[in-house]
């Protein structure tokens, strides 16, 4: 709460000048490799794109930050938007019921993988393996594998937008910012880092470490299943595939903006800058027409080179020690 | 008698990390002495041995080993030349056996097949040398307590030929009979010519076995003295740059003055402080069997015992960390026994443990010593249900900092990056932060050094005056002949005797040790 | 255990295996739910086990359902091949353990057949031609020289790759230019994202012809957010239930029909007549329709 | 070297049995629920059916136990099968040719794999992941991303038969047996261990831990190829998209055996049953014809409960104590 030190913002620098290098030399290559990739419709496209994955990112980095993984997300972001469809057209639910309906079922989730992964000490990439097999068959087998199309009744959560930026962009940024700050700044964020980082230690200085990984799914679950309605209002439609390999691109996200797989270390605007740089390369790899082959190869490259970049920057935010 | 030739000779060496942590040292060892290096925590004794056995690199000076030049390229290297350590911090790795550790770097093998049979007989032959010869060395590394961890790496360190030989902090969680035996190794390999490094906080030993004695302060080297030149308060001035504050030794009969408390304005308490806690019945697997025991407000209790007695396992028990078999713990003279069933029940009900073994269950590593210092009180440090007060933690932070005297240069310095006795310090600050009724504390003063340690006895002092109850583990008896008003002993997972002040001699201290392995004559010996 | 009842063991009944691609896909839940209903009403006559993958790309289990379907001696087995080739030697396999095997949907590569030495009589619809009509149809309310862009389904795809001709014969055929032709992975979102940026780099963009519906929805969606919707016209394929009302809308202008609830019937019904008659029927080409706003059901 | 003893044996029961008792379970559910499950055949299809999933997954539990993790697996064995189809097919090579280009594929993968990441002390996560769009990039580029067919040239490889069992899965059985003398009973082994234990005290040791990690990542990508060529003879041709998702099975495996995501624990009999376990699962499955979203729904739930059932194996083993 104190004012901005000079420090402060010296560490801001270190902390995102890789992750700051990488995303301008991308879109710097393609800019100059195409002709309208550089203007600000590229820009609101790319803001009105990636909320959906950057929720699911930002919940991701919770859940490595405590030392566990959560392979559940895309299935469940797929059951959200089911039930949130099924709600909405077959039985004939209002608004106001079907959006608490999903973030429930999103709710549920998560407290499955939570319980089930503290009660029996399972680990929780097992136990969400088995919840991304789970949810994606509950997702087909409430919509009978049918897209269903809901139409104007949903258009209205990512229609609405403020100086071009959608809401849910507008909110995603909000949630971003409040995520980095309880991360950082409260009990709850710190006793997240300490149980990433030494949960027996944790569990010996009296604090709980369960109630903590609860809570954890549970946001996860819940920002999963925001996700998924900012999804279904986009596409005005349910699709029981939706958020298929959204697991891996969240954890891309998160690892490219150097959180820690083993847990205790993340940070949610590095997060961030990992989702942009995945989505710029999207958009420019589409704009540029490149062959699917050689989009592969490049996004494969891109990912290990901007973790070597993250590297150097840590060098050099050590100095000479070490 | 003409001076003997040096093995190894070191001089003009610097390192440094965030601050110089060595200036300047020069330093030269002989073969077959042993050679013991003081000073306060924090000095640079690790790193200067971490120097010699190639583990870091200095930026400037050189070193000679038997005349020529000597730049360890990494450990192997060292070891190749005859240079070995064993390390003050436990680096044993937890899934392997205890032959496997011993052995890793040569595991007999044939054809990259490995001998079980020679492995178990060469460990067996080891275990025995450094008086664990019950232990079996098929068992893995993460089921021993550490003082039996830190034998297994002993074991392996002696296992080895070498010219020199680093100790650094053997004996922080040994008691005597295993330090005897390992003092009984070290005159067999001094006989044999090894020349041997020894770094200790523990004063007695070091009169004891040491032929010199170099003092290092603040990363220089202050003074080389042979043993017999140089009495202990001269090492502790020498150590600290100025006189120890005036020492109150009340009741530091048949103690040398240097390890006895300054108590200050604490005398001899009475028997009637009122029952803080109340251990009834106490059970679990074979390590705890029916221990019984009641500690008083305003009293230190210490617990003694031989390596593997069982007093942490009791310790761990009645605070939930591990589960109960059996028995009750009351609290306050209350006839309902309280529910502590986690370490979370138990810090509610105003316990404290600190854990004996501070890397893996005390400290967050790679987190700042802020972070560390404050986790158990980050609800007082913060408002609106959990908003940290930045200013206010650090404020706080820095003054346990300093009442410890936690060598750092800043209190966002990782705490893995401290020197094994200030780390210890942090873990011991983050118990007195958060204010609990009674503390245990299993093995507070390990790695910590002479000065640092009359702190750590005055501020316990303070807490049992402020009518706090106090319990101390420790492998180190004169620590609790010192400080404690009334001390358990412990033997073989039994309670064997309690003594108060007075009643108490250090003989009778270790035939209770020792009376519960005597009665299984058959077994003779530490039971697993 | 499973809800499904196993097919009773009634000696003499025969026992049809349907193996069909990604039940993750609306297009083969329709076939299967086709087949089933086909199935009760045919009680007597056969029994039915259907099963399908996962994904589309996963060809190594779909040449282990058909391998298990062996090892369950089924009588005839009718397979929508996930990969044209890679499913030869295997259904080969099937035919010399006596098992008659009936090629629906997507019809094996015929340089594989001929290399192999063996053939399967194949029911199914012309992608090609189908995409060729929806293509035709796109290019009435444009003229020559108008920018398209194409999305494309998987890029190892046969029915994709089909659909891809389809569609570039047509815009050969009205002389519309193809400014870029990429992959949408048959899904919505991915082909949002590509849409998205083909608006931004090529604005003169007047039409995107979606090799799915699941992608054309993604296309909508672009557009929308892109202001154009209306502007740039959609046009997709498999007429899904959801598609149905962006017909009417306007904002997807066509699709085709495979009549997927028919296509496995249309196999089981062969493999059926040739277990009676123990001979080869010929192949056999199931109709394409084209559906557009004016021309859609009002299927739920 | 020692003879078995009654310790041994013992510990043979209680590691594996909770495996066997779930397999066993599994078994039964399905003999009884389909007429012709329960027959030679189906054990005989069963057999042939494994062996690249478990050359894949020894792989894996060799990355898991030294604390790592390879994505890449499925990629890898696209990318190899698509050099052996091309080789064979368009640049027509011989087969003595080929297999060696395509194992050579596989080890150079599981080289870049181990040189980034350790040059750069990069997660390997993060680099294998790159690995796997580069990989699959590369297989649709050699490919021109279609289906390379290669007929009868291939097929002595996976047709070859004793006893009705084909020499891919006897190859296999040898290959599961080694790798767990390996793992147990040799320096190599107990190092793979001691790294994954803690690398850091390994270090200490005075052992390098970049060469045990370099090997296995070499060991890994050896394997798959010869997995690539094992399917590749399987189904006679060559399928660029071959072993998509390849890498969560492998992991599943793994984990259901036991073998820990946090390394320096694993054991390749109980992968071997955690493969045993998903294949028979599939296999009767499809059997009994169930809709995909019960299979779904079955086979993430048997996931969860084959580790729960393990997580009491393990109490049962501790006894009392914890
Ligand atoms: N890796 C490191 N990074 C930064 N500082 C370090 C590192 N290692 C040691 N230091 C600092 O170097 C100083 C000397 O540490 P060293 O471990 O040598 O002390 P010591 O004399 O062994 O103390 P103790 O008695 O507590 O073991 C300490 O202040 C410590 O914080
Ligand atoms: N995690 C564990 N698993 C199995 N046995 C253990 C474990 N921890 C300790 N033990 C065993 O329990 C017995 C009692 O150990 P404990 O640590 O309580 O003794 P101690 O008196 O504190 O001695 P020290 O700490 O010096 O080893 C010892 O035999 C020890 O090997
Ligand atoms: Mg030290
Ligand atoms: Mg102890």
């Amino acid at each position: 709460m104190n004012s901005f030190s000079t420090s402060d913002f010296r560490r801001l620098v270190t902390d995102y000048l890789g992750m700051a290098v990488a995303l301008a030399a991308l879109i710097t290559v393609f800019s100059l490799s195409t002709e309208h990739f550089f203007s600000a419709t590229t820009f609101r496209t790319i803001a009105n794109q990636i909320p959906s994955v950057l929720l699911i990112s930002v919940g991701m980095t919770y859940v490595l930050v405590i030392a566990e993984i959560d392979l559940s997300v895309g299935s469940v972001l797929g059951l959200c938007s089911a039930v949130l469809g099924v709600a909405l057209t077959k039985w004939g639910w209002p608004l106001w019921l079907a959006l608490p309906a999903a973030l429930g079922a999103g709710l549920a989730s998560g407290a499955f993988n939570g319980l089930v992964s503290l009660r029996w000490r399972l680990p929780s990439f097992i136990v969400t393996l088995g919840m991304l097999e789970m949810a994606r068959g509950g997702a087909h087998a409430v919509t009978k594998s049918q897209t269903q199309y809901i139409g104007a009744a949903i258009e209205g959560i990512a229609g609405a937008s403020v100086f071009g930026l959608s809401l849910p962009f507008l909110l995603a940024i909000v949630i971003v910012v409040v995520a980095q700050l309880v991360l950082s700044r409260t009990v709850f964020g710190r006793y997240m880092v300490a149980v990433g980082t030494n949960e027996e230690a944790v569990r010996l200085s009296g604090i709980d470490p369960r109630p903590i990984k609860l809570a954890v799914f549970l946001i996860t679950g819940f920002l999963v299943a925001l996700a998924a309605i900012i999804d279904t209002s986009r596409f005005q439609s349910a699709n029981p595939n939706a958020g298929t390999g959204f697991e891996l691109q969240a954890i891309a996200a998160a690892v490219i903006g150097g959180t820690s797989l083993m847990g205790g270390r993340g940070s949610i605007v590095s997060t961030f800058f990992g989702v942009l740089i995945i989505a710029v390369l999207n958009s420019g790899l589409a704009a540029v027409g490149a062959r699917d082959e050689t989009k592969r190869l490049i996004t494969g490259a891109v990912i290990v080179v901007a973790v070597i970049v993250d590297h150097y920057r840590h060098r050099l935010a050590k100095g000479k020690g070490t | 008698m003409p001076e003997p030739a040096s093995l190894l000779t070191i001089s003009g060496l610097c390192k440094s990390y965030a601050g110089p942590v060595l200036s300047d040292v020069s330093f030269d060892l002989r073969s077959g002495e042993v050679h013991a290096l003081v000073g306060e925590n924090g000095a640079g004794k690790s790193t200067l041995s971490k120097i010699i056995a190639g583990l870091v690199r200095p930026e400037a000076g050189g070193m000679e080993l038997r005349g020529e030049a000597y730049q360890p390229r990494d450990k192997k290297d060292a070891e190749r030349r005859g240079v070995r350590m064993v390390m003050q911090e436990l680096n044993l790795i937890a899934n392997l056996t205890v032959a496997e550790s011993i052995f890793i770097e040569r595991l007999p093998h044939r054809f990259g097949w490995i001998n079980r049979r020679q492995l178990h007989t060469d460990a067996q032959k080891t275990l025995q040398e450094v008086g664990l010869g019950d232990l079996d060395p098929s068992r893995q590394i993460k089921t021993l307590g550490v003082g039996q961890q830190q034998l297994v790496e002993i074991a392996a360190g002696i296992s080895h030929r070498c010219d020199v030989l680093i100790l650094d902090e053997p004996t922080a969680a040994l008691t005597d009979p295993e330090i005897e035996r390992l003092f009984a190794q070290i005159a067999k390999l001094r006989a044999a010519g090894t020349a041997i490094i020894y770094i200790s906080h523990r004063m007695e030993e070091i009169l004891r076995i040491a032929d010199r004695i170099s003092i290092l302060r603040d990363g220089r080297m202050i003074a080389t003295r042979a043993a017999q030149d140089i009495t202990l308060d001269e090492i502790v001035r020498l150590m600290v740059g100025r006189e120890l504050g005036q020492a109150i030794h009340r009741r530091g009969a048949g103690v040398p003055p240097a390890i006895s408390v300054p108590l200050g304005n604490r005398d001899g308490l009475s028997d009637d402080g009122a029952v803080a806690l109340r251990v009834r019945g106490l059970r679990r697997g074979s390590a705890v069997k029916d221990v019984s025991f009641e500690a008083r407000r305003g009293e230190i209790l210490g617990f003694a015992g031989l390596m593997g007695s069982g007093r942490t396992e009791t310790m761990r028990a009645l605070f939930g960390a591990d589960r109960r078999d059996a028995g009750e713990v009351f609290l306050d003279e209350s006839a309902t026994p309280a529910a502590i069933h986690s370490p979370r029940d138990a810090v509610r009900h105003g316990l404290a443990l600190l854990t004996e073994d501070r890397k893996e269950q005390g400290l967050l590593l790679p987190l700042s010593i802020r972070a560390n210092l404050t986790l158990l009180c980050l609800r007082q440090l913060s408002r609106f249900g959990g908003w940290i007060r930045s200013a206010k933690e650090r404020t706080e932070a820095s003054a346990w900092a300093k009442k410890l005297s936690v060598r750092c240069h800043s209190l966002d310095q990782r705490v893995a990056e401290l020197s094994g006795g200030n780390q210890q310090k942090v873990v011991i600050a983050k118990w007195l932060f958060r204010d609990c009724r009674i503390l245990i504390f299993d093995e507070p003063t390990r790695g910590i050094d002479v000065g640092a340690k009359f702190e750590i006895y005055q501020l316990l002092a303070d807490l049992a005056d402020q009518g706090k109850a106090v319990i101390v583990v420790s492998s180190d008896l004169k620590e609790l002949l010192a400080l404690c008003d009334c001390i358990a002993v412990m033997s073989a997972g039994r309670i064997a005797a309690t003594f108060r002040r007075g009643e108490w001699t250090q003989d009778k201290i270790m035939a209770a040790a020792l009376s519960g392995y005597l009665q299984k004559q058959g077994r003779g010996g530490i039971e697993n | 255990g499973p809800k499904e009842p196993a097919p009773p063991a009634t000696p003499g009944k025969p026992r049809v295996a349907l193996v069909m691609k990604s039940l993750a896909n609306e297009f083969f839940l329709t076939m299967e739910n086709g087949a089933r209903a086909h199935q009760k009403a045919h009680a007597a006559d056969y029994d039915l086990i259907a099963n399908g993958i996962k994904d589309e790309l996963d060809v190594s289990k779909q040449v282990e359902l058909v391998e298990q379907m062996i090892a369950q001696k089924a009588d005839a087995i009718v397979i929508a091949p996930a990969d044209s080739k890679a499913l030869v030697p295997v259904c080969k396999k099937a035919l010399q353990a006596g098992i008659i095997v009936i090629n629906i949907d997507n019809k094996f590569d015929d340089a594989v057949l001929a290399a192999s030495q063996s053939k399967f009589p194949f029911v199914g619809p012309d992608n090609r031609k189908g995409a060729k009509a929806v293509g035709d149809a796109l290019a009435k309310k444009l003229k020559a020289g108008d920018q398209v862009v194409i999305i494309e389904g998987a890029p190892n795809a046969f029915n994709g790759v089909q659909r891809r001709l389809g569609f570039e014969d047509a815009v050969k055929a009205a002389g519309l230019k193809i400014v870029s032709s990429q992959s949408g992975y048959w899904e919505t979102d991915k082909a949002n994202q590509v849409v998205a940026a083909l608006m931004t780099e090529h604005p003169d963009v007047k039409a995107v012809l979606c090799a799915n519906d699941s992608m054309a929805l993604g296309a909508v969606a672009a557009l929308r957010a892109a202001g154009k919707l209306g502007q740039v016209l959609v046009v997709g394929y498999d007429n899904i239930a959801a598609v149905q009302q962006l017909l009417k809308k306007g904002e997807v202008l066509a699709t085709a029909d495979q009549h997927a609830d028919r296509l496995a019937v249309f196999g089981i019904e062969y493999a059926l007549e040739a277990l009676k008659t123990k001979a080869a029927p010929a192949d056999r080409e199931t109709p394409v329709d084209l559906v557009t706003g004016e021309t859609v059901s009002g299927k739920p």
